[in-house]
This record gives C-alpha cells, structure tokens and sequence, in this order.
C-alpha cells in the first residue's frame, strides 16, 4: 500500500522507475485497484466491459458477515455476480454482461432484464464504472461508438441511472490524444452524468464548478496534466499524490 | 452496510420525519406491517401522506395510525371497507386529505417511482371523473391518460423471509404491493417472519431482490390483523344486546 | 338444463311460477349460471366482487386436462383462485380481490400487485364480469361510486383492460328504475368498454350498431323488454329465448 | 384450450406470417430458443421484424434466420459481436434495417406493450444521438424522452419449464428478456426442457404465470449455442495455417 517504489518487493526496475519520457502513470491493474478504494463497504455495483471488469478483483467478495461486501449487478439479470468460474466449470446460462462465463455468490438474485434496468434506471446501483472514449468539461460521457455499426447495450441505462458514475481510462489516447476534453466530439452516452474520472495520473472530480483534481501521480505537476488534458482543470481542496501498490 | 439485520421494530422504523411519504403494503389484511406501523406510532412522527391499498380496518395498524392523528393524506384505491370506521370518521369531518388511485394505476405508479420512469401514459380512467384535470392523448387511435411516478421516503413491507442482505420472498397474495413499494422508497424497511442464512433463499426464489431493502427486523409471530378484527367482532357480537 | 317449469324437480310451486306482475325473471344464480354459459373454456376470468362471484359457481374448476377449465385472476395476485376453503381451514395470507378467504388450484401463480395489473392493463384477461349501477347505450359502465367515499379498487382497470367485459345486474333497480340508459348519470367506470349485459330479462350485446337483444325471457315480449329500458334496444338477429335451469 | 403443450416445434410455430414482429428471447447465448428459430425458417417465413437483445453470432439460430433472407429489421441493443459476421454482412450491403435501443428501453417498451401503456418518459438517450427526433419533456426539473410500447405477432421463448398450462420458470441468466416477451406478443410459443405436471411448480416460483403463454414444445436437450460456437472457433483455429 506504499506506492510502486518498493526496491525490496520490485528488486528488477519497473519499467515505471525509468527515466520517464512519459509520466510514471498507473498501471491497468493499478487504476482498478485505485477505483475499487473508492467503492464503499456494502455498494451495489456495475462494471462495464472492458478495463473496468478488473476493478472487481481489488474488492472483497463473498465473505459472509464482511460488511466490505460488494454486490455486484449484471445487466442481463444478476445480483451478486461472482468471480469466473475455474475453466471447464462453466454453465452458458450463467453469464455476465460481457457475455463470459460467471458465477454467483450466496446472497444472489435473478431476475428479467426489465427488473434489472428497473434498479438501473431507478436510481438503485450505488455505482457503475465504465471506459470512456471521452469525457467533457461538463461530465459529459461518450463511451459507445465512434462510428461502425451502433450497438449501445446498457451503457445509456448504465450512465443515466446510477447514483455515481465512475470512468476508468487511460488519461490520453495511444496517440496522446486528450480523452478529457471541453466538449465530446464522439456522441454521447449521456449528458452530464461523470462523478468522477480515474485515469492512469490523476483522479478527477467532475463538480459543479467543474473539473477538479483530487489526486495526481507524483512525478507529474499540476501544469503537465493540464497540457495533456483537453478540458480546464483545477486543483482540488485537498489535492494528494495518487499512488497504487506496485502489483495490486 | 450490507448486513441489514435490525434488532427492533423500534430501531427499524428510526429516523422516520414528519411530513415523509410512507408506503405500507398490503391489501386488506395481507401483508400489513403491522409491528412497524405501531413502532411508527410510538416514535410519534406526523403529517404523513400514507400510501396503502386501503385505509385501514378496525383500530389496528393502519387504522391506529390514522386514529393517532399521525396522517395528513392518504393515497388509496379503496378507502372503503365494512370496518373502516376510522378513515370514514376523519374524511367526514374533513381532518384527512384522500386520494383515490386506480388500484392498478397505484401499483404501476409505484414501479415506475422505482424504475425511474418519469410518467406513463395509461388508458385507465379515460372518459371518468378521475380523469378529470389530467394529460390526455392519443396513441394509435387511443386514448391514454398521464400518470405520474410515485416516489416515497419510506416504505415499511411486510415480507415473509429475507437473508441478511434483504433478499426477500413472500407468503402467497399478502406479497400484493410490497415489491413495487421495496422499490419506491428511498429508505426500504421490512419486517420479515425469518431471517434465514445467506444463500438459503434459491435465487431463482428471490422476489424482491437486496437491491431494493434497506432495513429487516424480524418478527417470527406478526399480529394478524384479520383474526383481531375478527375476534372483535364476535366480542361485539356476542356483546350486542 | 330445460328451464324453470320442470313440475317433477319443483313440487311446491316456484315463485317465479306464479302468475307474474313482474316478468319472470332469472334469479341470481340463473343469471350467473347464464353468464358461465358464454365462458369457453381456457378462458383467463377475473370476476367482480357481488354477484359476479356466483358464476363461478357455474364454470369446471381444478379437474386436470379438462379443457373447460377457466383460470380465475384475482387482482390483489393470484391466477387459479379455487372455492372459498371449508370453515377452519382459512388462511389469512390467502384471500380474494373481495376480501374473502380462497383458495387455489394446481397450476396456480402469485405475483405482484404491478404485474396483476399488467395482466388486466395489457388486455391478457378473456373476460371480466362486474357488476353495474348502469349501463349506457354505447357501452359505458357506472359501477364505482353513487357518492360518499369515492373508491374504485380495480374497477377501472378492469373496465379498460379486459378483453371482454360481461356485466351481471338485475334489468332494473328494485323501485323499477331502468340500469341500462341512454346515457349513464352516475359517475363512469369506463366509456365503451362493455360488451355484454346479462339481465335477469335479457343477454344483450352492445355492438357498434347499438344495444342487440340476443336472448328474452319467455313472458316478455320485445316492446315490453325496451319499456324497461332506458336506451333504444333492437332485436338481434337471431333473437332467442333466455331461459336457465330452474336450480342451475 | 388450458392445455398448451404441442408435439413439435414445426407445429408449434404454424400460422407465423410473412411481415409478422417476432420477439426472440436470448442474451448473448443464453437462453435463445433456437429449436424454434429453426423451425420457423424451415416455415419460410419472411419480411420479419425481429426483436432480440443481439443480432445473432455464427450460423445458427437468429443469425441462421438473418442468413435466411427473412428478416426485414431487426430491433436490438448491441448487434456487434465477434462473431456477427451475418448481421455485418446485410447490415453493410443495405439488407436489413437496424433499430438501436438502449437495453433498458428495450426491455421496459416490451414491458409496456405486455402492460397495456401508451408510451412512458425515460431519461435514457437524453442529449444523445438516439434521443433525436424523440417528444421531450421536463417533469420534475429532469429531462425525458417519450419511447413507445412494443407489441408483437410472435414471441419465440426458451425457457426450463412450464406446467401444460404454460407457468414457467427459466434457469439462472437465461430469463433475461423472455419474461417481458411473453407479455408482449399476441401468440407466446415456448420451448421448454421440461414439461412439468400440473401444481409441480410452487405457486411462489413461477415466474411466467400461464396468462401469457399459448403454446408450449418439450426440447429436453436444446441445442446450446455457445457450445456450437466455440466448437466452430477451435475448428476454424485449428484448420487455420
């Protein structure tokens, strides 16, 4: 829990540790370990495909009387989604959203997809972490399509309902690419409904006032995430180093 | 918290506020809260608008709460009832706002309060004076009116089991409103006859998923309002001359 | 099955035998035995509290593979309601739309009050059979409220929803008045949702040409049905006589 | 007739007609009624509107019927997959319409079809591409956009069970969207893989009461299309150089 520098447990250099031409940023498994701290104890969760799938490997699950209990919702009918099953173990009745194979933990439920999205819509999940392509100013998402044949799935159900909407993404793209910008130029998956945004150098909080950062990787200043951001941001209050244990 | 398991009725019901929007389930008398509509009482909290398929019956439950001069409005389908003498005496000297509901526009009221939906056109009450003062329209050659979604405080359910995490089933027609309400009310409390282990309920069997319960207390021996009516009847009976 | 005049089944003379004043009119259970006639079987019936209740009576319930067997749907979540219970073995959790104790058949189902009424809403219930305080001439039902407490329970829904609404009411108020009106004055339940009206003088269809008389009791003739009448009545095409076993 | 079973799904789907809506009930791989799929393009049916969460994966089942000719439109949420290469393909070439609905909305307009709704407000699509064209309105200082009920000719449903009279119940995540479907449709055709007697199933348990269902087939052991896919993809791996 003390940040990726540990020589003892990492006695090879971390590629991270080397003279960074790019910023030290987090790893994938590191940004979802980031994103699991900041699910409380006892939340209805959904994850959306992708990236944000890890994040349930940072959080506890299954242990009965834990009241750190994460009850996972998966939009094709389940609550209380467990970890995949060992290989050869699978039912193709059980399957998560991402259609993969699934299991489910005691404290289960199932249900039909409009009960489902009944909790989504309703207001119900306490939070969804989802990838974007894009998030603006304003806490706009586009995370759907980018052009090709459209498939939306629940991801507007998903970004209009939850309580909290999480983004988990690479701060930029592969290119350099801002993926925070003032205004979405992918259409959107829903106007105004980003919480907060974890990416691999900073944890951002989308306020009223707008964009506010609330924790950054150490060895990048304030000014350096602001030229590789595509939106204004602020200092938050309280802004922190952001780190992550070095293998999660 | 995800173990949601309260030890008293008292307890459960806490922090309930004046003026809250509180749904009770139950049709007639199956499925009624009652232990937690008494504990509701003791902690003496006012100016309620009520929600339940009916005004209560006899002096118990509901009924007691009205008689407390707890509820400003109650929000029913059918406030009527051959013991329903308590609602009947407060409407008639005016010290109760009622509104009356379709009973199916009630419960879809109520599930489209918890689906987030934010009104649905129906075509019950076209051409009658419920209607009346509404949204109409038409849809493919019919005529539909504009409800909107009921969205509460409180909801006190009775249910029949749950696990720790609120996963609840109920006992044949007393689960009437209770699932539409777990998901209408922003704070969910349930009453339940067994609290049984987690994973115990098949969850195939779940009726009303965790999602939707914030607090259980268990009652394993619930007052049946439907033999306390009865037997005051027979004890008036038999009092009569 | 032969009508009321079976001398050999009805040895003291039946009040409907005596030269009448009044018409000889189907009593209750006539009329209900009447209305499960237009019942097919597999029908989905939902029946109004009061009178409406003794067609079941009259109707095969819970004999398996039986292909006459109506399934009756009790709005507070029942589908395969059977007869009341016998004394002594009531069950308060189990009770119909009126309060009463029930029961229920194999091949029954619970549900929710939201998902009852999306059975009645959605037009999956074949027919209902409700009372009436009037019928109009274009098919309006006034059946919830004369004043007082207004209360409408299911009424409305089931007015709107049912594929079929079959009404059950004696032809007139016992001071004479007529139920079946030009146009209704007391409040409505539903504007043109009925289809048929059994009468203890008449079955008549309300068609888009305006009320058919389709059976009339023996003793009456046409004009002396339509001075009981408040709406204009015309004769059916294949006007019939009504008759009912004498103890149906 | 209260008794529903049939023989055969070939006779189980007789009467669908060119032009009919089909609701197909599946999510991914999981619980998609593919014997009925089947017989239905041996019918040769045609110019369908086809209801489903996806738009079918290989060679079998809807992606069979796509591959047929028979489908008109297709009404989905998410038509890519890795391996929707028949939908891509009709979709690329101009031969086959594409409706996207958020799954939510999907779900609920199948719902409000089942339910007798006129229409309902969600806030789904609000400020997206999928909102345009679509009545908005603010009810309550939030904005919603006004989607219209699906109603159908033909739902085809797998499920696990059904009594002769049709109360079902389904098996883990394969219920998803069938519930809703059979609601939906004019004629609800079910194939099971088990034909249960009568009062076999507890009252409590059925999930899909008797009411929306005509007509029922026993597939005791259902095509899996999961298994036939994946059999494919080692193959075509293995064939591969």
């Amino acid at each position: 829990m003390t940040g990726p520098s540990n020589p003892i447990e990492n006695p090879t250099p971390h590629p991270a540790l080397k003279p960074p031409s790019k910023p030290r940023g987090l790893t994938r498994d590191q940004m979802a370990w980031r994103v699991a701290k900041d699910i409380p104890g006892g939340s209805y969760v959904n994850l959306g495909i992708g990236m944000p799938e890890l994040v349930a490997l940072h959080l506890p699950q299954g242990k009965e009387g834990d009241n750190r209990q994460i009850v996972f919702h998966s939009e094709n009918g389940i609550l209380g989604m467990g970890p995949p099953p060992p290989q050869g173990e699978e039912d193709f009745d059980l399957i998560s959203a991402g259609k993969k194979p699934a299991t489910v933990i005691p404290g289960s439920a199932f249900f039909d997809s409009a009960d489902s999205f009944a909790m989504i819509r309703g207001g119900h999940i306490d939070i969804t972490v989802l990838g974007a392509f894009q998030v603006s100013e304003s806490g706009d998402l586009a995370n759907w399509t980018t052009g090709g044949v459209p498939a939306v799935g629940g991801a507007m159900d998903l970004a209009q309902g939850a309580r909290q909407v999480f983004v988990i993404t690479n701060h930029t793209t592969k290119k350099g690419e801002p993926k925070i910008v003032k205004e979405c130029t992918y259409p959107l998956t829903g106007a105004g409904v980003v919480t907060v945004v974890f990416t691999d150098l900073a944890v951002i909080d989308v306020t009223a006032k707008g964009l506010e950062v609330r924790e950054l990787v150490e060895d990048l200043s304030f000014e350096e995430l602001q030229q590789r951001t595509g939106a204004r941001l602020s200092p938050g209050p309280d802004i922190r180093p952001l780190t992550a244990p070095l293998d999660p | 918290m995800i173990d949601k398991r309260i030890p008293t009725p008292a307890e459960a019901v806490a922090g309930v506020k004046d003026g809250d929007m509180v749904l009770i389930s139950g049709f007639g008398e199956a499925g009624n809260p009652t232990e937690l509509i008494h504990a509701l009482i003791d902690l003496g909290t006012k100016d309620l608008t009520v929600v339940n398929n009916n005004a209560g019956n006899g002096h118990i439950g509901l009924a007691a709460l009205l008689e407390a001069g707890r509820v400003a409005k109650i929000i029913c389908s059918f406030p009527r009832s051959s013991r329903s003498e308590v609602f009947q005496e407060l409407y008639r000297t005016g010290k109760i706002e009622l509104e009356v509901v379709p009973q199916g526009t009630l419960a879809e009221r109520l599930r489209a309060g918890g689906a987030g939906i934010g009104g649905f056109y129906t075509p019950t009450t076209v051409g009658t004076p419920l209607a009346e003062g509404k949204e109409q329209r038409t849809i493919d050659g019919r005529e539909y009116v504009l409800e909107h979604p009921i969205r509460a405080d409180v909801a006190l359910i009775k249910a029949e089991s749950a696990d720790p995490w609120g996963n609840l089933t109920y006992r044949m027609a007393a689960r009437n409103f209770a699932p539409a309400m777990c998901m209408a009310a922003k704070t969910t409390i349930v009453q339940v006859r067994e609290i049984v282990d987690l994973g115990a309920t098949d969850a195939e069997h779940v009726v009303t998923p965790s999602i939707f319960v914030d607090r259980i207390v268990e009652i394993p021996e619930p007052i049946s309002e439907a033999a306390i009516l009865r037997q005051a009847e027979r004890g008036e009976k038999a009092a009569a001359p």
